[in-house]
């Protein structure tokens, strides 16, 4: 009889059935382990869910975190941290080979991998290229960024010229505009190195620059340069699908949606806008998630899952996985491989992420963030910069609030833990 | 209320009663229990860190300002889909109460909504309502000119909960209400007649007056349906949403209990909420003690 | 003048028919008992004349009006309910005023008027007390006293006392009378209670299946009844009604070929003058016009005498009820409560034919 | 009565039907919704003339929400929670109202306590419960600091308390619905208004406690059980968090939580017409049970608050 | 032998005692009636006769048998309750074999007793029907009947006929007559019916407040009440209890200083016997003892007759009531139908004190 491997994760559609089909190639690849991979939801309930089993003691062996829930999965307790687990496992892994803007991410303060990578992404600027050329703008460059005051002018034409009927819509907004804002203009999100450092941080978004950020959105709303999409149905993307929106900000994992779902125009990918004061710009920060192995299952099962992990991280399956959904491939190997096979030359798009995160070395405020009730910190930034696009704020007033707000959420996380 | 014809038998009692009262001690009793410690805890997400802290939860609830604000946004949408849903029975429960003839055929026709579940009721009406491609909202924005975004505005999403919420209790309260019509004796509202009132009169001075016991009851099992069963509603309509402005309590217990995983802070809030249904379970039996007594 | 003036009238509910014209007379000031079986259509007519029911076919009239059309609050009626209807929310001061109130009456009227009512009724310490704080009688008397101050010119009563106990329903009733000479209105009263109907009526109207059957003083229904079912309907024991035949002379009745009696002569010669003779009649006798031979009796033909035999005997104390056969043909006969009379005894039956009825077996009616 | 008001009675009829429509209007739309192609049902304003997709899109839904299983599961919880909660509540009504023993007052207010308590209330500790029966045991040995003791037998493979949660499984969604006193307490009050005399004529025949609750209860108890049939059963199939909670395996899943995977969503285009076509499968049997059962559905809702 | 032997009974319900010691010895084929005022503890015995509830002191013996401990389903009884409890959801034949079938007796056994029983009371043809397919006096009779097949030996009978009207009252009391003729069981028999008792009682029981006031036939109750209060329950219209004093010879009644009435010789001679004069007594004289000079009337002495004013005149077609006003102190007498006195009248009220009876006015025991 098989071994059986439960592996929770939080992909669906386009990307779920890329996932299923890694699992099935493994699953024939050998005949001792049979993995079973559950869709629990979205991001939030995944983690829910995982952190449910996990009191019932019923959890699964893998669950895919996002990025955010890294902090609260590594004090938890509750996992088996992947370093040990392959070297119990016997597998000697080069860690070296791994892009290091991804695994810094999930590493405890010794500098060791937590969880395994799995699908990792960066928020990239995706744009429908008939509207730029029918309203003559020349297509943004894929390695340069355009600046926020290019992108408003571009934006301003467009809509004058009625070519779209909005502007641009953020999909992930804590994400891409306060989270990834700070780290490519080298801002602090929080101190002691965006919690890298210690438990006792303090939220540091409301500086004066994000501010000005969030307000000249909400400035731009007024001619619909920027349009809010809500946090879901029918959210940014539908409304970039539509043709609702010229510009569109999400994770470099929308492509797979894109390739299925856009029929009728042409779109493609720039990097991230920039303040015109940033000269050199920061690297973006990771998003995504990845997949850690929880504790209180049998060794024979162990080694199941690593032989699976290490299954996933092969070049092949790396180089599949991102052609198909746009996650960074994860080693270099994989990456010098695709470059080699000249897919870049091909698909340009795909690598606009991938160098955007590679653009510098990562600063204190660019390495990632690791902060404890992370989630609940996304739901305010959330909730408060809807409170700006609806007028019940000004932006200082909504992020002052933010911040307040989320570290008192810090602080109930730093007394759990002490 | 004890029958006088009893049977005496010793150990049957208590074998029938086990069942239920086993069901209830630990479906029940052992959880309100344990949430009433839970509410003093301090914990992490995977319980594996725990300390006492007293009544530390219940005060930063009191003194956090968004609380007080879920309880003022309960209080709004609780009563609003009450109103709402209670006026709307009555009034159609007294129209169909003057069409004799056809009262079955149109109770047929208005009861159904009670079966349908909160949550389809939100997805219906997020479809009527949604800001882009809402039939209704198209109407509202094209009749009223107002600019109406419940993916945006707090209002408009308040709106929105309601209507969803408030629609399928309609048929709840007019089955109540025509009940509670048909048990007012036929004499009363002759003998109002022959005493000179219209029927407009009647429905003020005899109907409603007479009504009140059902009102009350109604009032009291609206509340707590939108206080809870409406989650399915919020949930699918707007998650609390934007901006918190349709985060009603019972909403946020879930948010900070299993999303926000503050698992002290969400037992503290299920502790109040479990208070308030027990306040006006009290409140409920005092009254209908007193009911109005129609004939002797 | 309230006079009410019913005709030709009928009710259709629906494709049956519950009244089938029926017309009466009634005149102002009269106190009109309507009695009859349960569905015979008492609570229809006046419910009729209140408008609460419209009128299918024929007039009504109240005074010089017709009020066919027009609503309940404006026929100049009240109407005590059996069950009251009380405003169960309103104290007894509210229940009296609401229609005054209604028809916006002044305020020192109102209240002259419901004060004026409680005094009549002795109702004046309980105004503020709630429907449900009220004994049986008194909610009954709130009632009437809701009915007085309108100042109606008809009342109407629905079987207003069948909700009390016998005690309370005596003194209830004593009551009514008293009101009606004290208000002098006319007053139609429904009830299925004979001793009610025959103490209280001026005139009885007695009704069956929608139709009115008769209609008199309580005397003359008692005395006179037109039919069988009025005579069996009125008076407690019921008549004993026995099918017999007149023989060709109009002078002798023969009971079902098991004993015959000579009739008295007068009633013989009305009888005959009518061309009575030779046919199938009913014999009706009440069950105080037969004795027994425990005592003496007024002197009677002894060929009203008939052997009898006492198949069982109800003794009340007062009066004693013998139920008595003729070979097998049973009679409830009345007599003394001292009487020694029991069960198995031979007795011989007096026929006090002075006082009989004879009904054609055919139609029904009365023949004298 | 003789009573003319024409125009209130034409406006009475006016505002009927009026209000009838308001009320179908939702289920109209989306019936209508439900037949169109997803070009037609993303227009804006959506076309009110019906298409000819209704069975694609029912098959749509039917495949996409995994119906099949939800819908089973929907069932067995409805029922299961209908069946329980009658049988258990009919016993204890029957205990409560018809023996007199030392702990009936206490267990009759325990019970009652609970009446109005809905399992939202009490959700979160409730969920810890079911995650774990034996969670009394379980504190008990972490007040004793016996935790290591339960490490060494989750590092070992033998699972105590694995077996003992509810999380996932059917007893899990039904049993702590099953804690509720309302149709103990409308039982109660049923059992209370039938006439003494006839549990004293069935004593004076000669008939047990049992037999009588057997031969004569229950008989007359019919149209009281066929009531609450149907509000149970409602109740049960559109109960919305706790299933939420209790599974996250898509097989247990029941069909209202289900609806959300059709529901379009970021991710999605807009599918409205497969959503919609999905709501109304899932809302189709409670919807139906309580149109074909109106009578029973009426006296249940209608007889508790005597 | 089913007598029934009550002794020394009581009953608490908690710490309110209901039944404060009893004594009664039913005959066997007895028929024994309990009437009495609301709350004065008939159905409580009838129920502890039953087993349905227990006995809180004293001894119930029926046959040779303390049933004191007994079920009540082995205590050979059967009930008749008010209300029926008939089993709804059963037809006629289940509802009279449940008990039989509970004793598991064999089929055939059930079957033959069962038809029995229907025969007995008419209820063959209605064997298939539901109680609510039943008229009132149908189910009164399956009532009966589920009684009749356990051939028990005492019948207990808790108002049966209180739910019935007027015209199936009277019908079901004869039924229940020619029952106890039928099958000669002891029947205990509750009422609060006065006529019910009189008609149907062997014996009748008068309770009050928990104590047995009167045992006795019919006869002996109206003939010789041993107090006012049996005195004035039994006898419809009431008795009239008037305070008087007895002057110190015993040959003088005076009413309320109003008018004097000489005692008949033989009264006179056993009050002053018992050395009962110069007291303050209660007459009491029933309204047929009071007669009005309207027709011929045995002869009484006239100083017997006091001049008296008509209040009001209630005529029920076969008699009339009088209520008669001596100054003002209220009378009820009882006249013929055919009367022609009326309200306002002056009349001679004649006493007749043959058949008076004389109370104790402090405890109000009968002096005669
Ligand atoms: N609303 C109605 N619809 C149809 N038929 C009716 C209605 N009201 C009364 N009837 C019928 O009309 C007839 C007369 O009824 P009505 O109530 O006048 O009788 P009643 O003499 O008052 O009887 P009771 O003594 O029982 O009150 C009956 O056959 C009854 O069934
Ligand atoms: N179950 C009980 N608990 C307490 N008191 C009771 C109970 N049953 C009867 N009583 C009291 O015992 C007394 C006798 O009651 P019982 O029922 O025997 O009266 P009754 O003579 O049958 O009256 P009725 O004519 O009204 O039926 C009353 O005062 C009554 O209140
Ligand atoms: O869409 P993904 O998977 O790239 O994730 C985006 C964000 O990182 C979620 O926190
Ligand atoms: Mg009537
Ligand atoms: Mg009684």
């Amino acid at each position: 009889k098989k071994i059986e491997i439960q592996w929770w994760h939080a992909m669906r559609s386009a990307r779920g059935e890329v996932c299923k089909a890694l699992i099935d190639k493994f699953n024939k690849s050998q005949d001792k382990y049979v993995v079973i991979g559950t869709n629990k939801g979205n991001y939030d309930e995944v983690l829910n869910a995982g952190i449910a089993a996990i009191r019932a003691h019923k959890q699964p062996h893998i669950l895919q975190s996002f990025e955010v829930g890294t902090q609260t999965m590594m004090l938890s307790g509750a996992i088996y941290p992947v370093y040990k687990l392959m070297s119990d496992a016997g597998y000697d892994i080069n860690w070296n080979d791994y892009l290091q803007a991804v695994l810094s991410y999930y590493m405890n303060k010794d500098g060791k991998l937590m969880s395994m990578p799995f699908n990792s992404s960066t928020p990239v600027m995706y744009y429908n290229a008939d509207m730029f050329k029918k309203a003559g703008i020349p297509l943004p460059s894929k390695s340069d960024p355009m600046t926020w005051d290019e992108l408003g002018t571009i934006l301003k034409t467009m809509i004058d010229k009625k070519i779209a009927p909005a502007g641009l819509v953020a999909a992930w907004q804590s994400w891409t505009q306060i989270e990834n804002y700070c780290a490519i203009h080298n801002l602090p999100f929080a101190s002691r190195a965006n919690g890298y450092e210690g438990l006792d941080c303090v939220l540091q978004f409301n500086s004066p620059q994000v501010v000005a950020h969030i307000a000249q959105l909400k400035d731009w709303m007024k001619d619909k340069r920027f349009l809010y999409g809500g946090q879901k149905y029918q959210g940014p993307k539908a409304e970039f699908i539509a043709q609702n929106a010229a510009v569109y900000i999400d994770s470099i994992s929308g492509i797979a949606k894109l390739k299925k779902a856009v029929k009728d125009f042409q779109w493609d990918v720039a990097p991230l806008p920039v303040e015109s004061w940033m000269a050199r710009p920061q690297n973006s920060i990771i998003g995504g998630a990845s997949n850690w192995v929880l504790a209180g299952h049998s060794k024979e099962e162990y080694k199941g899952v690593a032989a699976f992990l290490a299954f996933l991280a092969q070049p092949e399956q790396q180089i599949f996985w991102h052609k198909q959904t746009g996650y960074f491939p994860i080693t270099l190997t994989a990456y010098d491989e695709l470059k080699k096979q000249g897919y870049y030359k091909e698909q340009p798009y795909q690598e606009v992420g991938i160098k955007q995160l590679n653009r510098a070395i990562p600063t204190k405020n660019s390495r990632g963030l690791r902060l404890g009730y992370f989630v609940q910190i996304r739901n305010i930034v959330n909730e408060e910069l809807e409170k700006v696009w609806n007028d019940t704020k000004t932006p200082q007033q909504a992020l002052d609030d933010a911040v307040a707000r989320g570290n008192k959420e810090l602080r109930a996380f730093e007394k759990i833990y002490n | 209320m004890i029958k006088r014809s009893i049977f005496s038998n010793k150990y049957l009692p208590y074998l029938l009663i086990l069942p239920q009262v086993l069901v209830t001690l630990t479906f029940f009793y052992w959880p309100a229990l344990n949430g009433l410690i839970n509410s003093m805890l301090l914990s992490d997400p995977f319980g594996l860190h725990t300390s006492f802290v007293w009544f530390d939860n219940f005060v930063d609830l009191f003194t956090d300002p968004l609380y007080l604000k879920s309880i003022g946004i309960t209080g709004v949408f609780s009563g609003a889909t009450a109103v709402t849903s209670i006026s709307l029975g009555l009034f159609i429960a007294t129209l169909a109460n003057r069409a004799c003839k056809v009262k079955a055929v149109i109770r047929t026709m208005l009861i159904w909504p009670y079966a349908v579940a909160p949550a389809i009721s939100g997805i219906l009406w997020l479809f009527l309502l949604h800001p882009s491609y809402g039939v209704v909202a198209l109407i509202i924005k094209k009749t009223f000119g107002v600019d109406w975004n419940p993916v945006l505005h707090g209002s408009d999403a308040m709106v929105m909960v309601i209507m969803a919420s408030a629609w399928k209790e309609i048929s709840y309260n007019f089955v109540f209400f025509i009940a509670g019509m048909q048990a007012i004796p036929t004499s009363l509202i002759e003998a109002a007649a022959m005493d000179g009132a219209s029927p407009f009169r009647r429905f003020w001075n005899i109907t409603l007056p007479l009504l009140s016991p059902t009102l009350f009851f109604l009032m009291v099992m609206n509340i707590i349906y939108s206080f809870f069963e409406t989650f399915g509603v919020i949930h699918t309509m707007t998650q609390g949403g934007p901006g918190g402005s349709t985060n009603i309590l019972v909403y946020k217990v879930y948010q900070d209990g299993f999303i926000g995983l503050n698992l002290g802070s969400s037992s503290a809030q299920s502790v109040i909420l479990m208070s308030i249904i027990i306040i006006v379970t009290i409140l409920q039996f005092k009254y209908v003690e007193k009911k109005v007594q129609y004939t002797g | 003048m309230a006079e009410v003036v019913i005709s030709d009238v009928y009710k259709m509910y629906g494709k049956v028919e519950a009244i089938h014209g029926i017309n009466l007379h009634i005149k102002d000031k009269e106190f009109i008992v309507f009695v009859g079986p349960s569905g015979c259509g008492k609570s229809t007519t006046l419910r009729m004349i209140a408008g609460l029911e419209t009128i299918s076919a024929g007039t009504m009239r109240i005074g010089d009006r017709i009020i066919n059309d027009l609503a309940p609050k404006d026929r100049r009626v009240a109407m005590v309910f059996q069950n009251y209807a009380l405003y169960p929310h309103m104290n007894v001061y509210d229940n009296m005023s609401f229609g005054l109130k209604l028809k916006k009456h002044p305020k020192e009227v109102i209240q002259s008027r419901v004060q004026e009512a409680a005094e009549i009724l002795g109702l004046t310490s309980l105004l503020n007390r709630k429907p449900y704080e009220l004994s049986g009688g008194q909610r009954q008397r709130v009632a009437m006293g809701r009915a007085i101050v309108r100042k109606p010119s008809v009342f109407l009563f629905d079987e207003p006392l069948s909700n009390l106990d016998a005690k309370l329903r005596t003194q209830m009733r004593a009551e009514i009378k008293r009101l009606h000479q004290k208000v002098k209105s006319t007053i139609v009263y429904v009830t299925h209670d004979q001793v009610e109907a025959m103490t209280l009526a001026d005139r009885i109207v007695v009704m069956r299946d929608g139709h009115i059957e008769q209609v008199g003083t309580p005397k003359e229904l008692f005395r006179k009844p037109v039919n069988t079912f009025v005579a069996g309907f009125i008076g407690n024991p019921p008549m004993n009604l026995v099918p017999c035949t007149l023989d060709s002379d109009s002078a002798t009745l023969t009971c079902r070929g098991k004993f015959s009696l000579p009739l008295p002569q007068a009633q013989a010669d009305a009888l005959r003058a009518n061309g009575h003779g030779n046919k199938d009649v009913i014999l009706g006798i009440r069950p105080e016009n037969l004795s027994v031979n425990d005592g003496k009796n007024d002197p009677v033909p002894d060929d009203w005498k008939v052997d009898a035999l006492v198949d069982f005997v109800e003794p009340l104390g007062s009066e004693t009820y013998l139920h008595v056969k003729i070979q097998d043909i049973a009679f409830q006969a009345r007599t003394k409560g001292t009487t020694t009379i029991t069960e198995g005894d031979k007795v011989p039956l007096i026929f006090d034919l002075k006082y009989m009825h004879l009904f054609d077996a055919a139609s029904q009616q009365s023949l004298l | 009565m003789v009573e003319k008001t024409p125009i209130l009675d034409t406006l009475t009829y006016v505002f009927l039907i009026l209000g009838i429509l308001i009320v179908g209007f939702p289920i109209i739309y989306a019936l209508i919704a439900a037949t169109l192609p997803i070009e037609d049902v993303s227009r804006v304003p959506m076309p009110l003339i019906p298409g000819d997709q209704f069975l694609v899109n029912m098959k749509a839904a039917w495949v996409k929400g995994d119906l099949g299983t939800q819908l089973t599961n929907s069932f067995i919880m409805a029922s299961g929670i209908t069946i329980g909660k009658i049988i258990v509540s009919l016993f204890g009504a029957f205990s409560i109202v018809y023996f007199d023993y030392r702990l009936r007052k206490i267990a009759f207010v325990s019970v009652f306590c609970t009446l109005m308590l809905p399992v939202e209330v009490r959700i979160l500790p409730t969920y810890e419960m079911a995650a774990n029966l034996l969670g009394p045991i379980q504190s008990l040995v972490d007040l004793l600091h016996l935790g290591w003791l339960m490490d060494w037998f989750a590092t070992h493979d033998i699972s105590v308390t694995l077996e003992l949660s509810l999380l996932d499984s059917y007893p899990g969604l039904i049993l702590p619905l099953v804690a509720s006193a309302t149709c103990t307490f409308l039982f109660r009050q049923f059992f209370l208004t039938i006439p003494e005399e006839l549990c004293e004529a069935a004593k004076m025949d000669g008939a047990s406690a049992m037999t009588f609750f057997r031969k004569i209860l229950l008989p007359l108890s019919k149209t009281n059980i066929a009531a609450l049939v149907v509000i149970e059963f409602v109740y049960g199939w559109n109960q919305y968090l706790w299933p939420l909670l209790i599974t996250t395996n898509p097989k247990m899943m029941t069909a209202v939580i289900g609806l959300q995977n059709i529901i379009p969503q970021a991710d999605d285009l807009p599918f409205w017409n497969v959503a919609m076509a999905g709501s109304l499968i899932v809302m189709l049997p409670p919807v139906l049970v309580v149109l074909f059962m109106q009578r029973w559905f009426v006296k249940g809702l209608v007889d508790p608050e005597k």
